[in-house]
């Protein structure tokens, strides 16, 4: 019997229509719009000016406060304009706009094909490379590498889990990685199993991806700290709580961080992009997405530099198919549907999936038959339903006891429940509020 | 109005004087009505139950089964002549559905059953509470029968006596009343059988009733 | 881009669930147990069932569009469901406007004074048998019984053919009620326990209500529904199984004057209840652990109210008096994950 | 001053009804209510002790010291409702029965003690007197309503007048306590919904 | 017979004199304090002790109220509007009277002047819906019109208006709880002054983008160009993040500002109609 | 009557609140929320079965001697009102946390009708002293079971969507009949 979390849990249908698509490179944008808000956290302040000239990989936004993370210019050219541009959700976000002008890198990186397998670097000096390289999960929290990678005073970490799940349906670019760029991400995990100190590392797959079980496998047959762990298919999985109960079995505690259990968790993008940075010196300035949809004429999986234009994407893929009703950044199950197509890729976005009318969930609530299938499906053991009428009811003060803030947010109960309802949309909401009574009375 | 200990007192202890007083005082004016209310009950269902009479004798108390908690009470009629005419029983039994069920039960010369008469009961109204409906076929099977040839238990048991739809439970408790009554009855004359033709103590109507009043219980919270 | 684009917070694909799809898996599971009751009743059965369903859709549209003026939602068939659970429980002879009246309580007294489906607090068919039971005792006890011989069937469903609406009531009590006469006479249960054949018991040759006499087509809705994930086990074998085990102790103390535990389970509305009324979403508790103690209390009322109580049959009220409780039962959470250590 | 009077007499019928705008004294309300001729003489046995007690304290509010008002309070009206109860025993008692341990329990009906509190001590004998009838025919308006409507539907009947209402000769559950309940919820709705302004 | 009549007297007597000394001993034997209020309150409640209140008898309810210090959900249905009236003089909570104040909703783009980009699916509410994007329209500060803010009012002051797709205040039943600015999370009702003869000037917009921005997503946004502040004579008007704002307690509703606004974004409300307001929209095309 | 029968009648059969209609004021009126409801029908029980002793002991050492049953009513009245009122002082006093749970229910019960419908019911009843303390503290527990479910009913019906014009008490009431409809599968069992 294969591993899995136990608690909840769905089996939506996977649709990785680009499975077999190898990675290819997205020809380059003519303007690219770069966020500074790239990850969770204060946004990081632009260091260059209008008029400027940049360079591939050059330092363009300096990581502001603890949760932040350096941004570097995914082209070369000109610096058009520093200020707020609007992303594919309508919001303003503080960005720098560069006209692309040719293809010039920072001597510093190292762009050969050629696996570099040796380090020689102190913990210390790892996580500085982390760091500066504006490294962040590309697991879709986009959370700061580095601040993960130093273990809290009094904790130490036990293992490192390397997230190969991708439970999303439609997604494949960590599936890709991982059969291109095993052996990178090997080195990677030593790497990182290095700088926290640990002698163990787990790589957790599902098990509808036989090929990656087997690459990362064979990947890995020498280095004997790395266990690949084949996981019983069940979203969401891939998410840090479940996939440490997966493969470690050890449940992180309500309101706790993985580092309470031992464990680090990071995704195979992530790995791979660390591997660039620590041994090829190239900061994250670009990442695999995957453009995907059920009628998309070419879903891709394609290596996209930071601030590419969606629009582009969708064109260099055939264009937006007839009777598309939505284009999500991400997957359907967690991704943010998009406002517009003028917004671009940033270091979170796995990819973009165009879905017609007919797949998307109707709008048609009725009221609750209390089938409790919601709290079958939940994977942290909550009552979504009873969070849903008390934050309709707004009475907050009770989701607190009802543990509302514990939710990860992986949409099982919205998509189970027989009468439609959105019940992880009123959760937000209760969350947030809760976060904000909980803030005030400290 | 402050209060103190003083006033506190006087005040209660004048509103509690004034006011019970005033109560004793009703009490002692509603005193006679109440008890009189109590028997026209017994006395009136006496005369519906049996045949025509002139006086009745003292009422007689009698334990029927060893298992019994109360008496049953028997009257004697007799007619102008002081021929015995029949007897009425007040019987119960605790078997209802909503508890104890009270009846007077005549009886004529044969000791078949006269009339039937509910004194008391709490049965489901619509259901159990049939027992009080003179006219229904579940009473008027009663009426004329002697025990001695008319199985007194309910059909499902055994006996004659059909029972009311739905509700069993009531029917039995009607009948073991009755059958109670009977029992007493027999016993009674039993005892007395040679009695009967002279009894010595010899009550006018009015008179009878006046006694029976004496001997009501009055376990009631008067 | 031609048309807009729409925007909705995530998840974007849903499981294709509904609520209709839910309630036809019911009523699809009750099929079995609605022909063998024609088989065995006649066409009485099905016009008993129809009656009801009938007034159970009607007063719902009435209400929601006259009285509440709310949205109609009588396509979701959970009013169709009541009517057919309803009519399961009434013998198949009541007359019509004893069918009606039912209706009418359950969907406007249980269901639709709370605001409809997802809302009420009791299960409104028990609610409207239950009521029937109380108010009209008489009508609701007399049963007609099934041709004890079931090579006789065929000719009895013939002759109703002819005379659909006027099911010659051969009238009788269930085998509950019978029992209990015996005791109450002083006989002995022991001698009399071929008063059915469990065979009979099994497929419904039996008096008792319509829909609650064929266990074994019970059963197999009880299966269809394990396998369409429309129920979980939990609290219909809970329920059987508490009543196996409690009348199973009081049988083995005094095996004269109290039923065999098989008998229990297989008479009177047990299956009915335990599989397809204890389970109704709305009125029962949302986890397992609230389950098993819903189903452990349903399982010993309806033992105590059987075997002590006024009322021959208990699982009705059983069921109602835990629907009450079940706002108390899910008190009781699930295991929140990061509990264990 | 006339309109005022009439002001004090009258809003108990409806603007302030104990039953349905008020929600007190439920339980006689539900229990006593099983035929209209029950409710209507509860309502009028309540009605009679809430005069009364009005009246009398009215007249004795002044020499009361505060510590002993609610023991002084309770003391009149329980001679009240003995009185009522021993008039009852004796006059009526076909109906001292079936009301049964209700009348005793009128000392704790909250409608009482409350006019008591709220009107009587404060106001002068007349206005009391008005108050307490006010309101007590607005208690017995109201439970004989329900007494009658539960009558009907229990046994096709009111005051004991019967006619063909229901088929079934009546629907047995609402002469019990669930029809209680149920008939008082219902008449409520009405009655917010056409009578409460 | 007599001595019936006598007993009862005793008895009742008896009680009675031990009823009143026994409460009064204990009463003093077992002193709490507390604060005075709460008895002074339960004094005026009509001890009926019913509990329809909510709470646990009168001394309960006096309690809670004396605590909470508001009258706000407290009502005793036995004694009425009388003693609830005595109970807040006694406490001294009687509304003072304040500067009347209204909500007015700050945002004018309706879905002409505002067209749609694209089509909202999830749950019919503001806050759902701001947690998620900008919203249907090109303004990312702008109304959502979900109506959260019609939820909460207590009163039906609020209703959307179907044309527009905005709220709209009945200034007669708004009472300035303040429940709809809690609840709108753009932040786009404010209370301001009811104003003399109910009249108010003030910006109908909250956009803070760049200009051309603004007037990109909506036609009547503000641009921040500060023509309306050079115009004011009292200096009521700030421009802050490319946004005008007048404050009441400095605007003597001159209407100048009103004048000189290109794109309309001031709003007055409740002046009588004049000739000039057509200069005014003539000015707007002219720019 | 034996002790079994005594509870059981009193709690399930005859429920003081759901079928003999006393203290439906307490019942619709502390039951809004499952603790307060708790709360509520600790104190039930303590004042039932405290003034139950002292009901019998005026019957049977006072008013029966001296053959004033008629007084029954005035002097039950007053002497559970007075013991309220000291167990209310005292325990303020010396318990300030048992107050807190119990205490402030205590006002609310000397002028409900079941504590005052229970002593008459049981002097009507004739019980022993034994047999009384049983009845009324069976009939309290009763009376806590129904005001328990009843607030769990209404805790949930809060969270749903009645119609307008049946939110609140219509409602609650509603489902008290309902809920009494269900106790009525008790009846018979004693
Ligand atoms: C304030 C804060 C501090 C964190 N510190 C750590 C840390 O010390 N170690 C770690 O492994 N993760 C840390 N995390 C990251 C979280 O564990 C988690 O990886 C991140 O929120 C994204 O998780 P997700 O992709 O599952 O949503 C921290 C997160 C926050 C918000
Ligand atoms: C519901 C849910 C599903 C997730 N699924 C995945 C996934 O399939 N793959 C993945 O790498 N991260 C997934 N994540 C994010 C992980 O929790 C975690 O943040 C991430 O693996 C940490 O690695 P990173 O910091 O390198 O991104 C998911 C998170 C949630 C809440
Ligand atoms: C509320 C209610 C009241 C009842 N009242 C009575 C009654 O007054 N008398 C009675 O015999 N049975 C009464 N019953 C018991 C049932 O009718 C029981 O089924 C019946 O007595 C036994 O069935 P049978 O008479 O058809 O054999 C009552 C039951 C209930 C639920
Ligand atoms: C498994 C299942 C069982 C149900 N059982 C009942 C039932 O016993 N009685 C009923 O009226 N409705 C039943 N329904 C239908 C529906 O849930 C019911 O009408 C709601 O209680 C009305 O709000 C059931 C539905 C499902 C899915
Ligand atoms: S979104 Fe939250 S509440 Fe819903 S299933 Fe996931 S964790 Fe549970
Ligand atoms: S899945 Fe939907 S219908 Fe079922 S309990 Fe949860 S919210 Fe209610
Ligand atoms: S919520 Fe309050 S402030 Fe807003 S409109 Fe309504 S009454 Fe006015
Ligand atoms: S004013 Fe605010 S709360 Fe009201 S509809 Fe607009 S965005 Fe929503
Ligand atoms: S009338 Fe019984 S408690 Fe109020």
């Amino acid at each position: 019997m294969l591993k899995r979390f136990k608690k909840g849990g769905i089996h939506p249908h996977d649709n990785k229509i680009t499975r077999a698509k190898a990675i290819e490179v997205m020809p380059l944008p003519k303007v690219a719009v770069i966020s500074m808000a790239q990850h969770i956290g204060a946004p990081a302040s632009p260091v260059v000016k209008r008029g400027d000239i940049v360079k591939v990989g050059q330092l363009i936004g300096q990581a502001k406060g603890f949760i932040s993370a350096n941004i570097h210019s995914s082209v070369s050219g000109t610096v058009k304009s520093v200020g707020d541009a609007v992303n594919s959700m309508g919001l303003l976000v503080p960005s720098v706009t560069i006209t692309v002008d040719g293809d010039e890198w920072l001597e510093t990186i190292d762009r050969s094909e050629e696996i570099v397998e040796k380090f020689d670097l102190s913990p210390k000096e790892i996580v500085s490379i982390v760091a500066s390289t504006g490294i962040v999960g590309l697991g879709g929290a986009t959370f700061p590498s580095n601040v993960k990678h130093s273990i809290p005073e009094g904790k130490t970490a036990k293992a490192l889990v390397v997230n190969g799940v991708e439970c999303e349906p439609y997604l494949t670019a960590d599936h890709r990685l991982m059969l291109e760029h095993g052996r990178e991400i090997v080195v990677a995990i030593k790497i990182i199993c290095h700088a926290i100190g640990v002698e163990k590392a787990y790589i957790g797959i599902e098990n509808n991806k036989l090929d990656a079980i087997e690459s990362m496998t064979k990947a890995s047959a020498d280095t004997p700290i790395i266990e690949v762990v084949p996981l019983r298919v069940q979203y969401p999985q891939g998410s840090e709580k479940q996939l440490i109960e997966a493969t470690m079995g050890a449940e992180v505690p309500s309101g706790a961080l993985p580092i309470q259990v031992g464990a680090v968790v990071q995704n195979i993008g992530t790995m791979y992009a660390i591997y660039q940075a620590v041994q090829k010196h190239k900061p994250l300035f670009e990442r695999v997405v995957t453009v995907t949809g059920k009628s998309v004429s070419e879903p891709k999986n394609l290596l996209t530099r930071v601030g590419s234009p969606v629009n582009d994407m969708i064109e260099y893929c055939g264009g937006v198919p007839e009777g598309t009703a939505k284009v999500i950044d991400g997957g359907p199950m967690m991704g943010r549907s998009m406002a517009n197509l003028s917004g671009v890729i940033n270091k979170g976005s796995s990819g973009i999936l165009m879905m017609p009318e007919t797949e998307t969930p109707a709008n048609d609530a009725s009221s609750c038959i209390r089938c409790g299938k919601c709290v079958q499906v939940c994977p942290m053991g909550l009552e979504p339903y009873l969070l849903n009428v008390l934050a309709d009811k707004r009475n907050f003060e009770e989701c607190i006891e009802h543990s509302a803030m514990d939710c990860i947010e992986c949409g099982s109960c919205s998509f189970t429940c027989p009468a439609h309802i959105r019940l992880l949309d009123n959760i937000r909401i209760a969350k947030r509020e809760v976060g904000k009574i909980l803030r005030n009375r400290k | 109005m402050k209060s103190s200990l003083k006033n506190m007192v006087v005040v209660l202890a004048t509103i509690t004087t004034v006011t019970s007083f005033a109560v004793g005082y009703v009490y002692k004016i509603t005193k006679e009505p109440i008890r009189k209310s109590k028997v026209q009950k017994t006395k009136s269902a006496l005369e519906e139950v049996l045949p025509s009479f002139e006086t009745l004798s003292e009422p007689q108390k009698l334990m029927v089964y060893d298992t019994d908690a109360e008496n049953i009470i028997i009257y004697k009629a007799t007619d102008a002549n002081d021929a015995y005419v029949g007897c009425a029983v007040e019987s119960y039994s605790n078997n209802g559905y909503g508890g104890t069920i009270r009846l007077v039960v005549g009886f004529d010369v044969n000791n078949s059953i006269n009339k039937i008469a509910v004194v008391g009961h709490s049965e489901t109204p619509g259901l159990g509470a049939k027992i009080t409906e003179t006219e229904s076929p579940f009473i008027v099977q009663f009426q004329g029968k002697n025990p001695n040839e008319f199985k007194l238990s309910v059909k499902p048991d055994g006996g004659d006596v059909d029972a009311i739809t739905a509700s069993t439970i009531s029917s039995r408790a009607y009948t073991d009343a009755v059958k109670r009554a009977f029992e007493g009855v027999k016993k009674s004359l039993g005892e007395e059988v040679d009695a009967v033709g002279s009894a010595t103590s010899q009550y006018t109507k009015a008179e009878a009733t006046q006694d029976a009043d004496n001997n009501q219980k009055t376990d009631d919270n008067e | 881009m031609k048309n807009k684009l729409l925007v909705a917070p995530s998840p974007h694909i849903h499981s294709g669930n509904s609520t209709k799809q839910l309630m036809h898996g019911v009523l699809i599971a009750l099929l079995p147990a609605l022909v063998v009751s024609i088989i065995f009743f006649g066409w009485a059965s099905l016009y008993v069932t129809a009656v009801a369903v009938a007034s159970c859709v009607f007063f719902e549209w009435f209400i929601q569009k006259f009285m509440l003026k709310r949205p109609i939602s009588i396509m979701d068939s959970s009013a169709i469901l009541t009517g057919v659970l309803l009519s399961f429980n009434l013998p198949a002879t009541v007359p019509v406007w004893l069918v009606i009246l039912g209706s009418l309580f359950a969907i406007g007294v249980a269901k639709m004074s709370y605001g409809g489906l997802g809302s009420n607090v009791f299960n409104p068919a028990l609610a409207g048998r239950v009521f029937l039971l109380i108010s009209f005792p008489v009508l609701m006890t007399t049963y007609p019984i099934p041709e004890a011989n079931v090579m006789n069937v065929e000719t009895k469903a013939f002759q109703c053919e002819t005379n659909i609406l006027s099911l010659d009531a051969v009238t009788g009590a269930t085998p509950l009620a019978e029992a209990r006469a015996i005791v109450a006479q002083g006989g002995e249960l022991n001698t009399n326990m071929n008063l059915v054949t469990v065979k009979n018991m099994l497929l419904g040759v039996k008096g008792g209500s319509h829909g609650e006499v064929a266990v074994l087509a019970l059963l197999l809705g009880f299966a269809y529904m394990l396998y369409k994930k429309i129920i979980s086990w939990h609290i219909p074998v809970t329920i059987l199984l508490t009543m196996f085990a409690f009348s199973g102790i009081i049988y083995f103390f005094d095996t004269a004057h109290y039923l065999h535990p098989l008998f229990h389970i297989l008479t009177g509305g047990a299956m009915l209840g335990a599989i397809f009324m204890a389970t109704d979403y709305v009125t029962s508790p949302m986890t397992h652990l609230g389950m098993i103690i819903y189903a452990v209390m349903i399982g010993v009322i309806t033992i105590l109210i059987r075997t002590w109580g006024g009322y021959p049959e208990g699982m009705s009220f059983a069921i109602l008096l835990m629907n009450a409780a079940t706002p108390l039962l899910n008190k009781v959470k699930p295991v929140k994950f990061g509990n264990k250590k | 001053m006339i309109m005022n009077k009439i002001q004090i007499f009258s809003k108990g019928l409806i603007k302030e009804n104990p039953t349905f705008v008020l929600l007190l004294g439920m339980c006689p309300t539900l229990g006593t209510t099983s035929t209209a001729i029950n409710g209507m003489s509860m309502g009028a046995a309540t009605m009679f002790v809430l005069v009364m007690s009005n009246i009398a304290i009215s007249l004795i509010k002044n020499i009361i010291p505060d510590k002993v008002r609610i023991p002084a309070f309770i003391v009149v009206i329980a001679s009240f409702v003995t009185v009522v109860q021993l008039c009852m025993q004796a006059y009526v008692p076909a109906l001292y029965e079936t009301l049964g341990v209700f009348i005793p329990l009128i000392v704790v009906n909250c409608i009482i003690l409350g006019r008591a509190e709220a009107f009587a001590s404060k106001n002068g004998i007349f206005a009391s007197a008005l108050d307490g009838l006010g309101i007590g025919l607005g208690f017995t308006l109201s439970l004989t309503l329900i007494g009658a409507v539960r009558e009907l539907l229990s046994s096709n009947s009111i005051f004991d007048y019967t006619f063909e209402f229901l088929p079934g000769n009546g629907v047995l559950l609402f002469a019990l306590a669930p029809g209680a309940f149920i008939v008082l919820s219902y008449l409520l709705v009405l009655f917010n919904k056409y009578l409460k302004k | 017979m007599e001595d019936v009549l006598l007993s009862t007297v005793l008895v009742l007597l008896a009680l009675g004199v031990l009823a009143a000394v026994l409460l009064y001993f204990v009463a003093q034997k077992f002193k709490v304090y507390e604060d005075p209020r709460i008895s002074e309150v339960e004094e005026l409640l009509p001890s009926a002790n019913c509990g329809g209140c909510g709470y646990p008898g009168c001394k309960g309810f006096a309690e809670a109220l004396v605590k909470a210090g508001d009258m706000k959900g407290f009502f005793c249905n036995v004694g009425g509007q009388p003693v609830m009236d005595s109970v807040a003089e006694k406490l001294g909570l009687v509304a003072e009277a304040k500067e009347p104040m209204v909500a007015v909703v700050r945002c004018a783009g309706s879905c002409e002047n505002r067209p749609k980009t694209n089509t909202y699916e999830g749950v019919k509410k503001c806050t759902v819906a701001a947690a998620l994007y900008a919203g249907e329209t090109g303004c990312s500060f702008g109304c959502l019109g979900m109506g959260d803010c019609v939820d909460v009012c207590q009163f039906d002051a609020l209703s959307m208006n179907p044309l527009t797709g905005l709220p709209e205040v009945d200034q007669d039943k708004c009472t300035a709880c303040g429940k709809c600015v809690e609840a709108c999370p753009k932040g786009i009702i404010e209370l301001r002054k009811k104003g003399v003869k109910n009249r108010r000037v003030f910006v109908s917009c909250v956009n803070k983008a760049k200009g051309a921005l603004a007037k990109k997503s909506c036609e009547v946004a503000c641009i921040g160009c500060g023509l309306c502040a050079k115009a004011c004579p009292f200096g009521a008007i700030e421009i802050k993040n490319n946004l005008a704002y007048i404050d009441y307690t400095k605007c003597k509703l001159c209407r100048k500002c009103v004048a000189v606004c290109p794109t309309g974004a001031i709003q007055a409300v409740n002046f009588p109609i004049i000739p000039k307001k057509e200069t005014n929209e003539n000015d707007v095309k002219a720019i | 009557m034996g002790y079994m029968e005594i509870i059981i009648g009193s709690i399930f059969v005859n429920n003081i609140v759901l079928s003999r209609f006393l203290g439906i004021c307490p019942f619709l009126g502390v039951s809004n929320k499952v603790s307060t409801s708790l709360g509520m029908g600790g104190a039930v029980i303590f004042v039932m079965a405290l003034s139950s002793v002292f009901v019998w002991l005026i019957q049977d050492l006072v008013l029966i001697p001296l053959g004033i049953e008629y007084m029954q009513t005035i002097t039950f009245i007053l002497v559970i009102a007075m013991l309220v009122q000291m167990v209310e002082i005292i325990l303020k006093k010396l318990s300030p946390s048992l107050y807190q749970a119990l205490g402030i229910f205590l006002p609310l019960i000397t002028t409900n009708c079941a504590v005052l419908g229970v002593a008459l019911i049981l002097v009507q009843n004739e019980f022993t002293l034994l047999q009384s303390i049983a009845f009324a503290t069976a009939n309290a527990i009763g009376f806590t079971i129904a005001l328990v479910l009843f607030a769990g009913l209404r805790e949930r019906i809060e969270l749903s969507n009645a119609p307008t014009a049946m939110k609140g008490v219509p409602v609650s009431i509603l489902t008290a009949g309902l809920l009494a409809m269900a106790f009525m599968g008790f009846a018979g069992l004693v």
